[in-house]
């Protein structure tokens, strides 16, 4: 079904950023009714490249050419005129506006007054949720308060309002979990069916594997390849990307399991951590696995100290405690790599150095002066260890690629020297090379003695970097697993378990 | 980017104060002596000392509105707690400094603990204040204060006059703490964003607190040495104080959004445009034309560095 | 609430019921010197005018006054400046400024009698002359003062303008600037004090702010029309801001005739309303004569021919002017303008 | 733990029930509803003291008396909603009145006289606009530099003489439609158009958008630059109108207007519910808040508060509706 014939084709797109040249020549095109992944690194480019060619970046040489004709796209909403929608990587949403409004926003229904038709604009939001399997959004809810995860299937009901010809989707699946990312993947077909032609950028190889019928590779802003997805596999892709080959994807590395630090008994907040109740060794990676919304950000923020424990018990290395603040958290050896890292984890505006000194600042300092010294070699050591790409340790972190990003998050929380390291979703949106490289450096700090709670949507990843997996619903534990008995199969029936007997 | 836009603004702000130096004295000869100089910085003083403290309340995204009323209410307090309730000067006029750092004070939990966008909590207490200053006065001004009070604002020490001494010290002090210290550093963390600085363990409400709580202390301070310098209280001191306060910050490069901004530059922008108060008074020009252009100075300088900055960097 | 017990706290001192003048008593000259002061005799002088604000037709008026006795002397080089805001601290910096910048002669109309006087001492100590009009400083700060009417003159020649339009019993209320208006706190005193003696039958409703904005005094006037009804016989402006807008707001509510309005104002701003009938009678000095006296007693005292002691001192056209209370030059009774001679005046 | 189940059947079937009318109007206008409630609950107190309150003469002073502030109020809360704010508004509404006063009495028609505010202050304030969204300079210093300029400009082109003798035609707000107040229809008719074009319009819409969230107001594809400009243009001519109130209110016309009107504008927009920080906020808001404040400042009049007390006391309820609203945003989370 898909047409040899490209309806949209760029090439020699190039782009600088602040005399940086990101994008280099590349040269790329869709086809109607096909799924055309873009694979690469963290950083490679190919969000710019994205952005290119939906109108919101204007590329400094290249030309797009779409349906045969030539055009220049001096907004999104060119690019939109030429059938061409996104859903970006930073999910640009307005908080304060509605789930309906949100997806109609600057395309509404409008009645024969001209006026705008709400109760249409409401219908038929609904109805692109329903497509998309989601009953349980309220479509007069404010985006504000909706986790991650609602928030994408807004961006991509958005763009399905839309009825574009080109349909881009840049790491749609990165904050979705397995079960989500099936229903994602069916509409995809669906659509490739209807003669859209789509952009697919994902770092998850089954998916691309699955999905995708042609892949281009980007490397440093460079034009790697465009194969046929028959034509390649996953080494060659892979090794493509990052210009060497990886070992393995999740290197569980062998530490010695010590004592309890961390023991939680009855734990609760609110209606998405309830009765909470597990034991976390020295040296152990836990698994905590879950469906969207099942509460496991909720249970890691209590943990943290963010949201208070209204009830239950927290002990740290037998002393019970009591966490009131992330501060409070940090000084009992606590660290949360959160799962929203623009918002939550770095200030985007500021240099490497501050946000890696940044939850220490204090033991930086004498007296309350920083030591300047000592935290600039601090920040240097940790982008030597993590191997974090950057020009200097100046650098606002803004400027860093997703994975690296994530990268400063951690060295950022290493610093603290943390008994227990929460991370919450430590790999989303985060490039293979990048993915391997956070696993080394979980396996490194386990055998450090540091005990890991791992909070991933992605079961491969739960299944091969745990000890034990923990699994999440509604709120509540509905199964504890060791490694060797942790199968895809009997998480996944834990995840849609619910404790229905349990009345209290 | 974000330090060499920022040495950059107030390197252009320096510049721009030396020029406008230069050409003042060359329209007055009375303008670039010492004498005068040091007399303006007397005059400025009050400004200075609340801008200094609206420095780091902008910088961490905030706003202050409510200074020239805790100014007013802070001067009536002196005035009344001295001759009506019969303290010691000293003691009245320390009890005055407590009871306006209390009102900062009471910004900061109104804009802390109850979450109230400080802009709307600060005009709130704006009209609170005033209305206290004006109710506690009764529409009486308190004079006659003793000879040896006018020490504080009207005579000099060590050939300077004494409130610059206190200027200085602030804005010494100030720079220090907004530069090299964990204070400070979580001043610009908050102002860029308040979420990932509570996640990484900074205290940000104590922080925010302790900022509206320095302000009123800043803006009592400065209502003591007012009243010295004019020897008489009034409910109305220090109206629209506030904006000419804001008016320097944001001359001297602070980002009225946050996270960025240098006392360096607050005292510059707060200089700049005393010099032009004076200097075209001097020169001639009446105020209704000294403010027009100082308007024009502030849009032109800030667009100036705007362009600097864009021409450095991105697209 | 209708007792006024705002403004300072100074004695009051009520003119007698009936014409008699009140009786000054002698006082010796208690004002400033400059020190220093070169020999300005005959020569052209440079002159600053600073009145409490710019920017309202009082002040215009003033400064005409100046400027018109300036071009007639042809020896003084006289402007006006400043500030925007009635504000003290702004009076005190522009007064500042022209210490420095080396002026002759300094007009000004304080906005706080004793706020201003550390400024004005250091412009005598810097041998400039310095007069004020309109509003005192405290008297050590200046040489001499222009006192445009006595505060209890102006106080008299109201309440009796009231008492005369609503009858010795009736109820009325005041709308004012602001209570720590020095000049319109002590006249509100006065008139009180000069009510309790001379007209102790009528009501007094209460006070009002309006600042010098004259929606809110158009607003205020409303209010008060609205809450007292017919038990409100009369509205006194205090200001030439707040007694049109008081004129309006008795205007637009169809009560002319039956509240009077009696204030302070410009003949300009009032003239509609005198002239339709809704307003009797407003009392104000001639503020052009005001500013041109000011002028005139400026330059006698940078001439060296009005020194401490003298009784009275020649103001051009103005003729000879008295001086009362040791320092101050009076510049004689408040006009009180009608129907009859409001069209002859043009300020 | 039975609550878990439930929810998880509701969850995989059909859509959650829609809140009932009165819970989404709450979540909605909840600030709205908040003003709202205030001005009624004085009004009914005041009355009790003082039965006057309530009487259409009253009514007319509390409701046209400041109409003009509501109408400035309106152009803010847009301005605001795009997550900028105006700080000149004051200065320019003193020179625009100026403008037209002069105009009326110079013998220019009348019309002319009204509109050359509306067509001023669209042009000063589109100037702002292209310096705010263009040359990229926050809007609160843009708008502080503006301040300086235009007060500073209205005295010493008027040096503050006062405008009269302006022709009864003129005088607009002091004449009624359909027996009511004109100021009061004014006010009425624009909050409502206004309101309408703000929730019922694409444009309107898109202010929302700008406010919300710049970023993704580009990638929609809004005009982020030209709706900026258009925001601050349309409030000039809300300021326009405000002045055509301001100036006709009264036979004369002071060319200072009260000091802090701006402040006064800008409390008016956000004790109405618009978000300092954009992005949401309506017009209704903005308008209840100013009859709200000319409610207050009549109502202590009737009750006798002493005058030097008053400020105080409209601080303090200005203060209690911040907070009342801020617990019922908590409440509600
Ligand atoms: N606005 C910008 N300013 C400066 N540099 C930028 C900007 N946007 C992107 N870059 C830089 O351009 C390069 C390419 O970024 P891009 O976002 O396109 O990468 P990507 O391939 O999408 O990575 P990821 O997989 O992490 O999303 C990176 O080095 C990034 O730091
Ligand atoms: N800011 C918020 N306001 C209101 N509800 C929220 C908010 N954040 C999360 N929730 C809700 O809380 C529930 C638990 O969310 P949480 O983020 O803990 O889930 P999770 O298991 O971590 O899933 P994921 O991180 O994949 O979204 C969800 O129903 C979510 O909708
Ligand atoms: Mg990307
Ligand atoms: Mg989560």
């Amino acid at each position: 079904m898909s047409s040899p014939v490209a309806y949209v084709s760029l090439t020699g797109m190039s782009k600088s950023f602040g005399g940086v040249k990101v994008l280099k020549e590349v040269s790329f095109d869709v086809r109607p009714g096909e799924v055309h992944a873009l694979l690469g690194e963290n950083g490679a480019g190919k969000s710019t490249l994205i952005k290119m060619m939906s109108g919101l970046y204007t590329p400094d040489a290249g030309t797009i050419v779409v349906d045969g004709k030539e055009l220049k796209f001096s907004s999104t909403r060119d690019a939109g005129a030429a059938g061409i929608a996104t859903v970006y990587q930073e999910l640009l949403l307005f908080p304060e506006l509605s789930v309906a409004e949100n997806v109609f926003l600057g395309n509404y229904p409008r009645t024969s007054a001209g006026i705008i038709d709400w109760a249409e604009v409401r219908r038929r939001t609904r109805d692109l949720l329903d497509q998309l399997d989601t009953y349980d959004l309220d479509v007069d809810t404010k985006v504000l308060s909706l986790s991650v995860a609602q928030r994408q299937r807004v961006e991509i009901a958005k763009a399905l309002s839309k009825n574009a010809r080109i349909l881009i989707m840049d790491e749609p699946t990165a904050s979705l979990v397995e079960s989500d990312v099936q229903r994602l993947m069916a509409v995809v077909r669906q659509l490739r069916e209807r003669g859209v032609g789509i952009v697919y950028v994902s770092h998850r190889m089954p998916e691309i594997f699955a999905l995708a019928d042609r892949v281009t590779v980007l490397r440093d802003g460079a034009h790697v390849a465009t194969r046929d997805i028959g034509e390649v596999d996953e080494n060659q892709l892979v090794s493509m990307m990052v210009g060497r080959s990886i070992e393995s994807l999740f290197p569980k590395a062998d530490a010695s399991i010590g004592e309890t630090v961390l023991k939680v008994t009855n734990l609760n907040h609110g209606r998405h951590v309830r009765d909470i109740s597990f034991e976390l060794k020295r040296g152990e990676i836990l698994g905590i696995a879950g469906l969207v919304g099942s509460g496991r950000t909720e249970l890691a923020l209590t943990l943290f100290g963010m949201t208070p424990a209204t009830s239950g018990e927290i002990a740290m290395e037998g002393k019970v405690v009591r966490i009131g603040s992330p501060r409070q958290a940090r000084d009992l050896g606590i660290a949360y790599v959160p799962e929203d890292r623009g918002q939550q984890g770095l200030v985007k505006a500021m240099a490497i150095r501050k946000n890696v000194s940044m939850a220490t600042i204090e033991r930086l300092s004498s007296g309350i002066f920083i030591k300047a010294g000592e935290e600039a070699q601090r920040a240097l050591d940790a982008v030597k260890r993590l191997s974090i790409r950057c020009r200097n340790i100046g650098q606002p972190v803004g400027e860093l690629s997703g994975g690296n990003q994530q990268k400063v998050v951690i060295a950022k929380w290493l610093e603290t020297k943390p008994k227990v390291l929460i991370l919450d979703e430590p790999t989303r949106g985060v490039d293979v090379g990048a993915k391997a490289e956070i696993h080394t450096i979980m396996g490194e700090l386990v055998k450090q003695g540091v005990a890991i709670i791992m909070i991933s949507s992605e079961l491969p990843e739960v299944l091969g970097m745990s000890d034990r997996v923990l699994v999440i619903s509604g709120g509540c534990i509905t199964g504890e697993i060791a490694r060797a008995e942790a199968t895809p199969e009997r998480v996944g029936a834990a995840m849609t378990a619910h404790r229905t007997g349990e009345a209290a | 980017m974000n330090l060499r836009s920022l040495i950059r603004h107030e390197t252009l702000l320096a510049l721009l104060l030396v020029i406008v130096l230069i050409v003042l004295s060359f329209q007055s000869d009375r303008f670039f002596t010492v004498d005068n100089l040091l007399n303006q910085g007397r005059l400025m003083t009050e400004i200075g000392l609340i801008a200094i403290a609206m420095t780091f309340v902008i910088a961490t995204g905030g706003i202050d509105l409510s200074v020239g009323s805790i100014l007013g209410l802070t001067a009536i307090l002196t005035g009344v707690f001295w001759q009506n309730v019969g303290l010691p000067l000293p003691v009245a006029a320390t009890a005055a400094i407590a009871a306006g750092t209390f009102a900062g004070f009471v910004n900061g939990v109104i804009i802390t603990r109850f979450r109230v966008p400080p802009l709307i909590a600060t005009l709130a207490t704006l009209a609170l204040y005033r209305g206290l200053a004006e109710g506690i006065s009764q529409a009486r001004s308190v004079r006659g204060y003793p000879e040896w009070f006018y020490v504080l604002g009207q005579k000099d020490v060590l050939g300077v006059p004494t409130q610059l001494w206190i200027l200085l010290l602030a804005a010494v002090v100030a720079s220090i703490i907004l530069a090299y210290t964990t204070w400070g550093r979580t001043v610009y963390a908050v102002g860029s964003n308040e979420v990932a600085s509570r996640f990484s363990g900074l205290s940000v409400e104590k922080t925010k607190l302790a900022l509206y709580t320095a302000s009123g202390f800043a803006a009592a301070v400065a209502a003591v040495i007012f009243v010295s310098r004019v020897s008489t209280t009034r409910s109305d001191m220090g109206t629209g104080i506030e904006l000419d306060a804001i008016t320097a910050v944001v001359l001297g490069g602070t980002s009225i959004f946050g996270g960025r901004g240098t006392i360096i530059g607050t005292i510059i922008g707060l200089c700049l445009i005393q010099a032009l108060k004076n200097g075209l008074s001097l020169a001639g020009i009446k105020g209704d034309g000294t403010i027009m252009l100082i308007g024009a100075v502030l849009i032109l300088a800030i667009l100036a560095s705007n362009l600097f900055e864009r021409s450095g960097t991105r697209t | 609430q209708s007792v006024w017990t705002g403004g300072d706290d100074l004695p009051t001192n009520p003119l007698a019921c009936d014409a008699t003048p009140a009786t000054a008593a002698a006082k010796p000259y208690d004002g400033g010197q400059p020190t220093n002061a070169p020999d300005r005799k005959g020569k052209t002088i440079k002159v600053v005018d600073v009145p409490k604000l710019v920017g309202i037709g009082y002040f215009n008026a003033t400064s005409k006054g100046i400027a018109d006795a300036a071009k007639e002397m042809g020896t003084m080089d006289a402007k006006t400046d400043g500030p925007s805001k009635a504000n003290i601290d702004d009076q005190v910096t522009l007064i500042d400024n022209y210490i420095t910048s080396g002026v002759d002669g300094i007009l000004f109309a304080a906005n706080d009698p004793v706020a201003i006087a550390p400024v004005l001492k250091k412009a005598l100590g810097a041998g400039i002359n310095v007069v004020g009009y309109d509003a005192n400083s405290s008297p050590d700060a200046r040489q001499w003062f222009v006192n445009q009417a006595e505060f209890n003159g102006i106080a008299k020649a109201m309440v009796d303008s009231m008492a005369t339009e609503i009858g010795d019993e009736g109820a009325f209320a005041i709308v004012t600037s602001t209570f720590t208006t020095p000049n319109q706190a002590r006249w509100i005193a006065e008139m009180q004090a000069y009510q309790a003696k001379c007209h102790p039958k009528m009501k007094w409703l209460e006070t009002v702010e309006a600042q010098e904005d004259n929606i809110l005094s158009f607003n205020q006037s409303n209010t008060l029309i609205n809450k007292y009804g017919d038990e409100l016989k009369g509205i006194f402006g205090m200001t030439s801001v707040a007694t049109p807008a008081a004129a309006d707001a008795v205007t637009q509510a169809k009560k002319c005739g039956s509240v009077a309005v009696v204030g302070l104002a410009t003949p300009n701003a009032m003239k509609p309303y005198v002239g339709a009938g809704c307003v009797k009678s407003v009392v104000l000095w001639n503020p052009v004569d005001l500013g041109y006296a000011a002028a005139f007693v400026l330059r006698a005292v940078a001439d060296g021919s009005l020194a401490p002691g003298a009784t009275s001192v020649k103001a051009g056209k103005l003729g000879d002017l008295s001086v009362i209370n040791g320092s101050e030059i009076l510049l004689g009774a408040p006009t009180v303008f009608n129907k009859d001679n409001i069209n002859n005046f043009d300020f | 733990m039975m609550t878990t189940t439930v929810e998880a059947t509701a969850r995989s079937r059909a859509a959650p029930q829609r809140p009932g009318f009165f819970k989404r109007l709450f979540a909605e206008y909840g600030q709205e509803i908040v003003v709202l409630a205030a001005i009624v609950v004085l009004f009914a107190v005041v009355t009790m003291v003082n039965p006057r309150f309530i009487s259409a003469n009253n009514l007319t002073t509390i409701f046209s008396g400041n109409a003009y502030i509501a109408v400035a109020a309106i152009g803010m809360a847009m301005v605001i909603v795009t997550g900028n704010i105006d700080v000149s508004v004051g200065a320019l509404i003193g020179v625009l009145a100026t403008i037209s006063g002069s105009l009326a009495v110079a013998g220019y028609p009348i019309w002319f006289a009204w509109l050359a505010p509306v067509l001023v202050g669209m042009a000063v304030n589109a100037i702002i606009g292209i310096l705010v969204a263009y040359a990229r300079i926050p809007s609160i210093v843009v708008t502080l530099g503006a301040l300086s300029i235009l007060r500073g400009g209205l005295i010493s082109v008027t040096g503050g003489t006062w405008i009269t003798d302006l022709p009864p035609d003129y005088l607009i707000a002091q004449k009624q439609i359909l027996g009511l107040p004109v100021p009061l229809v004014f006010m009425v008719v624009l909050t409502l158009l206004a309101a309408f074009w703000m929730r019922y319009t694409a444009f309107g819409r898109s202010l929302y958008a700008v406010g919300g969230n710049a970023e993704a107001a580009l990638a929609t594809g809004i005009p982020i630059a030209r709706r900026t400009v258009a925001v601050f243009v349309i409030h000039g001519a809300f300021a326009g109108l405000a002045t055509i109130l301001f100036a006709t209110q009264l036979q004369v016309i002071q060319s200072t207007v009260p000091p802090n009107l701006e402040l006064t504008v800008i409390t008016a927009a956000v004790i109405g519910g618009v978000s300092i920080l954009g992005g949401s906020g309506t017009v209704i808001g903005s308008t209840l808040a100013t009859i709200l404040f000319a409610t207050i400042g009549s109502a202590l009049i009737f009750v006798n508060v002493s005058a030097y007390w008053l400020r105080a006391v409209i601080g303090l309820l200005i203060l209690a509706t911040v907070l009342a609203d801020m617990l019922r945003r908590r409440g509600r989370s």
